[in-house]
């Protein structure tokens, strides 16, 4: 192994691929030959490094600079210029927003300073398809540890001391599940790692299994062991390709060094794991549903009891697991549960990964301690709202989540306080809304989504959300009466009471959380028939400022031109006015406009 | 010699079951037909040995006739077969001795055949009248009586 | 590749161990930096780079931290490199070869004491006033 | 034994029964749609919510849910109905047309829907009930659901008829909503014989008036002997009377006597192509017709003609295949009686015009002839003269549409064309279809219109030629019902005094032996067809057994020595008979 004096850590998470992040390494490459540097410079492909919004991503290691939003034409001269020349490049450097300043080192960026990797410990550090840059971070060590030191019962031991909890959403203590795994008989065991990951913005477990497949294969080789299971499966989307393939990749070296299949480091423990791909249903994230998927039947929830862990896969006992969870266990089983048990809150322990969306400025993966507030994680790790907009709501949980309002900024993350305020965990999706968004949109937005997924086989999900759906519709177009408003509200509540599975319990907590915190926006739109964050487009009439229309754009005609109902009169150079009744308020002239001459209201 | 007035002596060997039974028949429903057969009833057709009916032909007898049931009709299943072979081999050996083969004759009358039975006596007595007396040994009879 | 037992495992991580530190950044009691501008290639800096990390290869020093730059100024006495242990003015040497690279890695990055022979100046460029 | 509480009221039941069981033995309703005893519970209509107290207190699937020790549950909380009333509206929008979801909702007092009802005439409630019994019970899957949300459907794959699907409508029995339902693809009005007189279910009793009335399974139909599935009756019968297991068996039954009362088979009437049966629909046998009168018939004994209405004018036409050179001579007794007695009934049940077509009508029985002069007296046309022809071609309109019955009235001595709409055919009686199988079997021999001879017309009408074997009924000559009662207690009696008797007649013309004379030469032995001669080795001479030896005699005419004599009729006997016949 010639030693190396720069690598060169290019993010290659799906952000940054579909970022062309693929064509900057060969170019990297190119120009690292050009300069006859490839013996001391080595490019290495990493899983994806969570700021996605400033993505493509380089870092060079080891002095750490963080270049970001690169293109292939930079390539060349940041080649010649820092790696030849040694001289940090600062125009390609992170510059906070309201700065001048460029900050070089990626740790003292203000997004990855409250974060603490436990789940993402590798990523950015190792290149997802070689299991030597795993082994090097201690990989298997962990594994080595149980199979060497430990009996079943001290791992799950372990796993409960550690305050372990689900991270797909439930936050069931991680150790009990194992514990009724193993209690249960059957001879032949099932462990799974559910990477379904339906939510839509959600995008951690990805992320996760595209960075560092093997910590998922060591956590279930841990857990199969804990619980005695012989055959463990990896449940992904086939949404993600990149995931799926390096999965494969990872099982295949991981077979070949002996430490996935028969007789694991000569230890006679056997564990084998295959990789099914989700046919893209999102109730197929549910447990149930899942199992019925892998068995080949049709994705569709079956009551509990019994729960998976007596009979699951084939009737036979089966622990899920979440990928994050699978990624804690080998940390926790390496450091011990008391450097776990000190991180996150009293009842919940660790980190949780969460991936930021929606109208904020720094977009991307984040791995915060338990107990951080939302307002720390929007405001301090993800810089803030875009265009410095005013915050209306945080969705907490995808669409089995509820929208929480400015005043609960300060509610720490943790399962509790979060299931009190009306939202729940979650995979960790979160998404932000500012003062331009409607809330009853948003609503209508993720119960459109749940009334497409609901697997149909129970009424109140099949026909309540579409009911729900349709009063919502009816209300953001400007039809809904107070009854609706009413009958919306007995709807979530029977449906949130009487639904077979999570995905119908949860997915009236969109509109629960929007009418118990935004109640006013829903009489807004019945009442004065207004959208107050104009979202909802029925709702708004457009009228042209025509004094401005003349001062400022000289009667440009651009809003008459793009205008496809005619409905805007006037030539060029004067004074341009809407015909209300024509006006079919969809809002283009509003956005051609560039002198804002055009007004809503 | 004209045989007008020659009236054959027959000998007839009827199967308990069907064909003395069919004579019986034709008896109750009032049929006529020739006299001249003298019937000896035994219990199957298969009883008939040959000597009876070399016997038959020595004591003066014209004509000899067994009859018995259809074959797979036998009460006693076979046998009708066993007279139908000894009928072959006797007709042969009967002709040996001169006697001519159409003066034994074996026919199958079942128990409903009444009609049938009054058939074969009435063709048979012509058939042997028309043959004329068997003089099987010079008619000592004859002599003997006259 | 064989399946691996217990041993196998530990071994091959300190054998792969090496190449991943250097990712992790984490702190270190030396940096070399070879001038690598176009005279200072011309004058062979390459090949000083060369022993340079061959140096540190045999060292295993994991603690030190190589890099380049560009035209250090001084054309006349290319190849040049600096070094600079943690809390002490960098040292500038000039005229060098593989050899004296070699001897001043030896006595200076890992003894800590400068060849004075090599050195031509103690201290750094002012850059600001 | 698990304790909890329902609607305040106390109830023990075993581990692992759900909370509606228990609720049912404490007679407490609650609704349920997608809910059957026989398959595994569903919970997706989720109507039969129930509150479950406690901490956590939350609804749950009382169908579905097993109770635990000290459970408290409250089926009409305030909570709970309001959920299952909200979700039973939502059924309602979804299949406005399923009766059953009308009344449940009346029931719990819902009068509209509040939601938007898609498709006026829906049905089903997609309570997953026929898919369950297709992979359940049936083991045939044939249908499952496709789609998600809600263009969840019931659907075959790819929605062409499926393979697996065996047409045993248990589907179409369990849906609640009669959304699936079956239709008899090839319509078959024409009333035939083998229509069935009762139930057509797989487990079902021959015909209503069976005796004994015991149900049977016809293997056909039989979804087990199909998918090996099912079982259900076996299951929920309490006597534990079924097991599918049971094969056919041969069982060997020693007997003293048999009755052979094997029956007969009735005229094939489309024999006589003339009479057009099989060719127009509404010429019927009289077997079928009785079908037809018949209360657990097809018309459930409403006469009908094959379209449906009533017939206006009925002709009944006797001797079909009797008293007819060309196809049977005899008499067949019964058709003359059985086809007053339909012209009675034709009488009594429509006001339709009969005509009865008769050669000589033989009223021959006990109240007979009484029953025919009442027949004049109701208007029953009866014409004398046998029926050449039904035929449908019409000479003038009043016959249009109609079948014309040419027949030559003897007693007006003229031809007529009688127009009707239904046409009935008294057929005559024939022996069994395995008449000549069993008389081989039993080594019994026939009459000449083949059917059983008895050992005498007279004197012993009901026994054979063979000892123990016995007639009675149809099989030995055509007879109606009273006499062949009568005639099967004679021939029980004759039975029963052969058996009472003790000892066993043997036959007194066996033959025997005589052991000096005969020299072994085993020719007897292979002869005789009862094999009751066998050879004894070590007297080196053949013996015949008595009982065995039915007195044929084959064996002493074949004996070359003359050891075997059969007793009455030995040599000597038939040698002196034979002497005594030319003895003037």
């Amino acid at each position: 192994m010639a030693s190396y004096r720069l690598n060169i850590m290019i993010c290659a998470g799906t952000g940054c691929v579909s970022n062309r992040a693929f064509q900057i390494r060969e170019a990297f490459d190119k120009e690292i030959r050009k300069n006859s540097l490839e013996k001391e410079v080595l490019t290495v492909m990493t899983g994806c490094n969570g700021f996605c919004a400033a993505g493509p991503i380089v870092i060079v290691q080891p002095e750490g600079i963080f270049y970001q939003k690169l293109t292939v034409k930079d390539i060349p001269f940041l080649v010649e210029e820092h790696f030849l020349k040694g001289r940090p490049v600062k125009k390609f450097m992170y510059t906070p927003p309201k700065e001048t300043e460029p900050i070089p080192k990626m740790n003292d960026i203000s997004f990855f300073q409250k974060q603490v990797l436990i789940a993402l410990r590798n990523k950015g550090i190792i290149d997802p398809e070689a299991i030597d840059d795993y082994i090097a971070r201690d990989g298997y060590a962990a594994l080595s540890k149980i199979l060497s030191k430990m009996k079943p019962q001290d791992v799950i031991a372990e796993i409960k001391k550690s305050g372990l909890r689900g991270r797909g959403g439930g936050g069931f203590p991680t150790g009990l599940k194992w514990e009724l795994a193993r209690k249960a008989e059957g001879e032949q065991k099932y462990v799974i790692c559910n990477a379904d990951e339906g939510d839509p913005g959600a995008f951690m477990d990805r992320s996760i299994v595209e960075a560092d497949p093997h910590t998922i294969l060591e956590g279930m080789t841990i857990g199969a062991y804990a619980i005695g299971a012989s055959k463990g499966f990896v449940y992904v989307r086939s949404e993600y390709p990149l995931a799926v393939e390096r999965m494969h990749n990872a099982i295949a070296q991981s077979k070949e060094y002996g430490l996935l299949g028969d007789n694991i480091l000569e230890s006679g423990f056997n564990f084998d794991v295959d990789v099914i791909q989700g046919a893209g249903v999102f109730v197929c994230g549910e447990e149930t549903s899942m199992i019925a998927s892998i068995e080949g039947k049709i994705g569709e929830p079956k009551p509990r009891p019994p729960y998976p862990v007596e009979k699951g896969l084939w009737g036979s006992p089966t622990n899920i697991n979440n990928v994050e969870t699978w990624a804690n266990v080998p940390a926790i089983i390496l450091r011990g549960s008391d450097w776990f048990s000190k991180i996150g809150t009293k009842t919940s322990k660790g980190t949780k990964v969460f991936s930021v969306a929606g109208k904020i400025k720094d977009a991307g993966l984040v791995e915060v301690p338990m107990g951080l507030t939302l307002g720390e994680i929007i405001y301090d790790v993800a810089g803030g709202i875009h265009s410095d907009k005013k915050f209306k709501a945080v969705l907490i949980g995808g669409p089995s989540g509820g929208c929480l309002p400015a005043d609960c900024l300060g509610l720490p993350v943790d399962y509790e306080s979060l299931t009190k305020a009306g939202a729940m965990m979650g995979s960790g999706g979160l998404v932000v809304a500012d003062e331009d968004n409607c809330m009853v949109e948003m609503a209508r937005y993720f119960l459109n989504f749940t009334k497409d997924e609901s697997c149909g086989k129970c009424t109140p999900c099949r026909e309540g959300n579409a009911a729900m759906l349709d009063i919502l519709t009816r209300i953001t177009q400007g039809e809904g009466t107070m009854e609706d408003l009413d009958l919306l509200e007995d709807l979530a509540h029977a449906i949130k009471d009487t639904a077979l599975c999570g995905l119908g319990n949860t997915a009236p907590n969109p509109v629960l959380t929007t009418l118990r915190y935004f109640r006013d926006e829903y009489i807004a739109h019945i009442k004065d028939k207004k959208c107050p964050a104009h979202e909802c487009r029925q709702l708004n009439t457009y009228t042209i400022d025509e004094e401005r229309c003349v001062s400022e754009g000289h009667g440009c005609d651009v809003c008459r031109r793009n205008c496809a109902y005619d409905a805007i009169m006037g030539e060029k150079g004067k004074a341009h006015r809407i015909n209300q009744d024509k006006c079919a308020k969809c809002g283009v002239c509003y956005e051609v406009c560039k002198f804002a001459a055009v007004k809503v209201d | 010699m004209t045989h007008e007035n020659f009236e054959p002596k027959l000998v007839g060997f009827l199967c308990t079951w069907c064909s003395y039974t069919g004579a019986d028949l034709a008896g109750t429903a009032r049929m006529d037909y020739a006299p001249n057969m003298r019937v000896i009833r035994v219990m199957c057709s298969g009883r008939v040995d040959p000597q009876f009916v070399l016997k038959a032909f020595k004591e003066g007898a014209d004509g000899v006739l067994i009859s018995g049931c259809h074959p797979g009709d036998c009460h006693y299943q076979e046998g009708n077969y066993k007279a139908l072979r000894r009928h072959r081999l006797l007709s042969k050996l009967l002709e040996q001795l001169g006697i001519e083969k159409e003066r034994f004759r074996l026919e199958w009358v079942s128990a409903a055949e009444g009609a049938k039975f009054q058939k074969v006596c009435n063709e048979f007595t012509e058939e042997i009248r028309n043959m004329g007396p068997l003089n099987l040994n010079g008619g000592i009879h004859e002599q003997a009586k006259a | 590749m064989p399946k691996l037992t217990l041993k196998d495992l530990q071994k091959k991580r300190e054998e792969v161990k090496k190449s991943v530190i250097l990712r992790e950044g984490g702190d270190y009691k030396a940096k070399v930096t070879v001038h690598m501008g176009t005279c200072g290639i011309a004058a062979g800096a390459r090949k000083i780079m060369d022993s340079l990390l061959a140096e540190v290869e045999k060292f295993d020093a994991r603690d030190v931290l190589v890099t380049t730059s560009g035209c250090a100024g001084l054309c006349s006495r290319e190849p040049m490199a600096t070094v600079e242990l943690v809390g002490k003015a960098p040292v500038k040497y000039v005229d060098l070869d593989a050899e004296k690279m070699k001897k001043i890695f030896e006595e200076h990055v890992q003894g800590g004491n400068i060849v004075t022979e090599y050195a031509l100046a103690y201290g750094s460029e002012k850059t600001s006033y | 034994m698990v304790k909890l509480t329902i609607d305040g009221k106390k109830v023990e039941v075993e581990e692992g029964t759900t909370i509606l069981q228990a609720a049912e033995k404490l007679e407490i309703p609650i609704p349920t749609l997608c809910y059957h005893p026989l398959l595994e519970p569903y919970a997706a209509c989720r109507v039969c919510m129930v509150e479950l107290k406690g901490e956590t207190c939350k609804l749950v699937p009382s169908c579905n849910t097993k109770v635990a020790e000290g459970m408290e549950i409250e089926t009409k909380s305030e909570r709970a109905v309001k959920a299952r009333k909200l979700n039973l509206e939502l059924i309602m929008a979804r299949a406005p047309a399923a009766e059953k979801v009308q009344e449940l909702a009346k029931e719990m007092g819902i009068e509209k829907t509040r939601f938007e009802i898609i498709d006026p005439d829906e049905k089903c409630i997609l309570c997953g009930l026929c898919v369950r019994t297709c992979e359940e019970i049936v083991g045939a899957n044939a249908i499952s659901f496709a789609n998600r949300g809600k263009d969840r459907m019931v659907f075959t794959p790819y929605g062409e008829p499926s393979e697996a699907c065996i047409g045993c409508t248990a589907c179409a029995f369990f849906c609640p909503t009669e959304a699936i339902t079956f239709e008899d693809i090839h319509k078959r009005l024409v009333v035939h014989e083998e229509m069935e007189l009762g139930p057509s279910t797989a487990v079902r009793v021959p015909i209503r008036q069976a005796v004994p009335m015991v149900p049977f399974i016809d293997e056909d139909s039989c979804i087990h002997f199909k998918t090996g599935e099912c079982k259900i009756c076996e299951r929920v019968c309490e006597k534990e009377a079924i097991n599918h297991e049971m094969e056919d068996e041969e069982i060997e039954v020693e007997v003293g006597s048999i009755i052979l009362a094997s029956g007969f088979k009735s005229f094939d009437a489309s024999r006589i192509p003339a009479y057009g049966y099989g060719r127009y629909e509404n010429v019927i046998t009289a077997l079928e017709f009785e079908k037809l009168v018949n209360a657990s018939g097809p018309t459930s004994g409403k006469i009908l003609m094959t379209n449906g209405n009533e017939p206006q004018a009925v002709g009944i036409v006797h001797c079909v295949g009797s008293r007819d050179k060309k196809y049977n001579e005899y008499c067949s007794r019964v058709c003359c009686m059985y086809s007053l007695k339909f012209a009675h009934l034709l009488k009594e049940k429509t006001n339709a015009e009969v005509y009865d077509f008769y050669i000589d009508m033989r009223c021959f029985g006990k109240g007979y002839e009484e029953f025919y002069h009442r027949l004049m007296k109701e208007g029953t046309n009866f014409i004398r003269g046998r029926v050449s022809e039904v035929t449908d071609m019409p000479l003038t309109e009043k016959e249009e549409g109609k079948l014309i019955i040419r027949v030559e009235d003897t007693l007006l001595g003229e031809i007529r064309r009688i127009p009707v709409d239904m046409v009935i055919l008294a057929t005559g009686l024939e022996p069994g279809i395995d008449q000549n199988e069993i008389a081989k079997v039993f080594n019994i021999s026939c009459s000449q219109d083949s059917f059983f001879l008895e050992r005498h017309p007279k004197l012993a009408p009901v026994s054979t030629f063979s000892d123990g074997i016995f007639l009675a009924g149809a099989c030995q000559s055509p007879k109606d019902i009273p006499d062949t009662v009568a005639q099967a207690g004679a021939a029980a009696s004759q039975a029963l005094a052969l058996a009472d008797k003790g000892t066993f007649e043997l036959e007194p013309i066996t033959a025997v032996i005589n052991e000096e004379l005969c020299a072994g030469c085993q020719l007897c032995v292979s002869l005789c067809p009862f094999t009751a001669i066998n050879y004894n080795a070590e007297k080196g001479i053949s013996e015949i057994n008595d009982a065995l030896c039915k007195g044929c005699g084959t064996c002493v005419s074949a004996c070359p020595s003359g050891a075997s004599q059969q007793k009455h009729f030995r040599d000597e006997q038939i040698f002196a008979e034979i002497e005594g016949i030319f003895i003037e």
